[in-house]
């Protein structure tokens, strides 16, 4: 019978947890970001403002 | 064997830009079609696409008399398809082989014939580019695509290309080429791209 | 002449021009130089684990031939006549494979044997090693093909095919370096013929449709 | 279904609901599945409590090699019926697919180290993984070092096929090398022999993978779609 079991389970969980929510952080921002871009392209196209376009 | 390449509706679209649309042009046996247009405006896409190497957006392709189209037509790119390590000799024999043809006294048609020997990474430009006309006369080929074919000729390089476009035609072939100037052979056909 | 033997003939001797296999060959011996200066020259340790290394040696000396295999081809314009040719695109690239075989794959194989004797190999084991490197120089070409030809546009892509590659090493490298060390040498030597067929007859099937891809 | 698909306005509506609803549904699945495997579940005669790291480990394994498969598929819909999105469904399974595998090489190694006695051994199953690990950066990286976007969908569709026929292949020869050289490892990490108590959270866990992994692969489509778009526009010279 292994002793101490739960500091590997632990730190098992921790790894799994903190890599795949980095994951998830990364993937959502990315979208955000993509996301942002994209509806400033729409706003700026049918919505064509005398002022210069304003390129990011 | 007469070839005769009929286009219709021709489309091709690349990294989302439109290069042409609804181009159609019938080309004749014994032809020679210039395709003229500023840089950018497709010209090399377009002979790309009738070599078969690209894959147009829309329209329709039919070489008439030719049962495999890639086996009926030399290209000349804008690259000469050279290996500076390889004697224009061994060229010669290599392109023998790779498109069955014989390939004999050809070194002598494009004025080549004292560098047979030398590597070609010592030729000149202009000999380099004869020795790229040279392929199309070392297998038979009824169409010959050529890309700015005269880049780097000097006056009698010109000559011989005009003489071996002259050739082909008279003989039953038919030849595109993109060219910015006439090569000084009368083309019976314009193809002009990029107008706008 | 036909086309596969025209591509052939030019291959090989375009491999022998320029110092040829030279470096190749002098990075195999330099790579196996590096298995006792790092495992320390005693004979003891270097017999039971240094003839296997010969492996590694073989693939860095093979992945470092791979980067111009095609790119050259792209570049120069040798791809769009390739393309061209009765021969499909997947023979030519067979035949560009066998040149690089024979050219440097074969004089890597021989210098495999004194590699071996100076690892410490048993001498009566050489003649099998010798033999399983031919195989696996195949099996690593096969493989190395299809690397060599979706990286073709890529500049300075050498250290891009060895990544790529490198999984498709396992298999060879893993009964290779069985033969090396003696373990049951017919199974794996059968086992390391398998790859290297189907590396040869799968690989350049792939390599011409990215090379089709790459002309485009 | 894969021409309704293809057209990426019908997908980008689609999946504007489909992301955050495999998203709630994936976060409900760790919740429930989480807490089941750590406390409301048996320890294991032998290994004692160390078993629960089987319900991050296993499902990261099914899944890292789950995922390959799914970029196989694409790969071959891109290359036959020539999709875009296809390509884009690839490449957005792919780092997705290797932070899985990465998961699972490194609980692989803190599960196996009480028994081991070192925090990484040889094993044949991890070694595979460890392979493929390299396989999906191998991916990744073509993707990343091709300027041409089309050409590199096209080239890394017929890398991944190259490497899922050579899956198999690497597989057995590594189970061959594994077995050559030490006895088949100790613990049982999955198959039949999991007891049915631990069927519960390992299902809900790999549930939850599975649904996390939707949610991540459509964000990253979508935000490539709106990205080449962008792009695409600035090209032309309109933003």
């Amino acid at each position: 019978m292994i002793e101490g079991g739960w500091a590997y389970v632990y730190a098992a969980y921790a790894v799994t947890g903190l890599a795949l929510a980095g994951a998830a952080l990364v993937v959502a921002l990315r979208a955000r970001h993509w996301a942002k871009q994209a509806r400033k392209l729409d706003t700026t196209a049918n919505r064509p403002n005398p002022g210069p376009a304003s390129n990011p | 064997m007469s070839v005769r390449l009929i286009a219709k509706s021709l489309e091709l679209a690349r990294g989302g830009r439109t290069l042409f649309r609804d181009l159609s042009f019938t080309a004749e046996q014994g032809s020679f079609v210039e395709i003229r247009g500023p840089n950018g405006a497709g010209k090399t896409s377009l002979l790309r696409a009738l070599a078969g190497f690209l894959r147009l957006s829309a329209g329709v392709l039919r070489f008439e008399g030719a049962e495999e189209p890639f086996l009926t037509l030399h290209f000349l790119g804008h690259q000469n398809g050279l290996k500076g390590a390889a004697s224009a000799d061994a060229h010669v024999r290599y392109w023998a082989g790779l498109f069955g043809g014989a390939g004999g006294g050809v070194l002598e048609r494009v004025g080549l014939a004292r560098a047979k020997d030398l590597p070609a990474r010592v030729l000149s430009q202009g000999q380099a580019r004869r020795l790229a006309l040279a392929r199309l006369v070392t297998a038979r080929r009824p169409v010959w695509l050529l890309d700015e074919p005269a880049a780097a000729l000097d006056g009698n390089g010109r000559g011989l290309l005009a003489e071996l476009i002259a050739d082909h035609c008279n003989t039953g072939g038919l030849a595109f080429a993109a060219v910015h100037e006439p090569l000084g052979v009368a083309s019976s056909l314009t193809v002009s791209l990029g107008g706008g | 002449m036909n086309p596969f033997l025209a591509t052939f003939r030019r291959d090989f001797a375009l491999h022998w021009a320029g110092g040829g296999v030279l470096a190749p060959l002098g990075y195999f011996l330099g790579a196996t130089l590096l298995v006792p200066l790092a495992m320390g020259p005693e004979r003891t340790l270097l017999a039971a684990a240094g003839p296997p290394l010969i492996w590694i040696a073989a693939a860095l000396a093979v992945l470092a031939t791979l980067e111009r295999v095609f790119q050259a081809d792209l570049e120069d314009g040798s791809l769009d006549q390739m393309l061209l040719s009765p021969a499909p695109l997947e023979a030519l690239v067979l035949a560009k494979g066998a040149a690089l075989w024979i050219a440097v794959g074969v004089p890597i194989v021989l210098a495999g044997a004194p590699a071996a004797v100076a690892l410490q190999a048993p001498p009566e084991r050489v003649a099998a090693i010798v033999a399983s490197l031919g195989l696996g120089l195949a099996a690593f070409i096969g493989a190395g093909l299809v690397g060599a030809a979706v990286t073709a546009g890529v500049k300075r892509g050498g250290v891009l095919i060895a990544l790529i590659v490198v999984p498709f090493f396992a298999p060879p490298i893993i009964f290779g370096s069985a033969v090396a060390s003696g373990d049951d040498i017919d199974a794996a030597l059968s086992v390391l013929a398998g790859c290297a067929l189907g590396a040869v007859a799968l690989g350049p099937i792939a390599a011409a449709a990215a090379l089709r891809l790459q002309a485009e | 279904m894969i021409s309704y698909l293809a057209n990426p306005a019908r997908f980008m509506a689609l999946s504007a609901w489909a992301a955050p609803l495999c998203a709630v549904i994936a976060a409900i699945l760790f919740a429930a599945g989480a807490p089941w495997g750590l406390f409301y579940s048996p320890a294991e005669q032998f290994q004692g409590e160390t078993v629960r790291i089987m319900y991050v480990h296993v499902p990261a394994a099914w899944w890292s090699l789950g995922i390959y498969a799914f970029m196989g598929g694409a790969s071959l819909v891109s290359l036959v019926w020539r999709h875009a999105l296809a390509d884009i469904a690839a490449r957005a399974a792919a780092p997705i697919g290797a932070v899985f595998a990465g998961v699972c090489l490194v609980t692989g190694s803190i599960w196996g180290a009480p028994t081991w006695g070192t925090w990484w051994e040889w094993d044949g199953r991890l070694t595979s993984m460890l392979v493929l690990f390299v396989i999906y950066l191998g991916y990744i990286a073509l993707w990343a070092a091709i300027e041409d976007e089309e050409r590199a969908g096209k080239l890394a569709a017929i890398l991944c096929l190259a490497g899922l026929i050579n899956l198999p292949i690497i597989k057995f020869s590594v189970d061959w090398w594994s077995t050559l050289h030490q006895p088949a490892s100790v613990f049982r990490a999955g198959g039949s022999s999991i007891a049915p108590a631990m069927m519960g959270p390992l299902l809900t866990m790999a549930g939850a993978y599975l649904f996390l992994f939707g949610a991540l692969a459509l964000s990253n489509m979508r935000a490539s779609i709106q990205r080449r778009r962008v792009e695409r526009s600035r090209m032309e010279g309109g933003a």
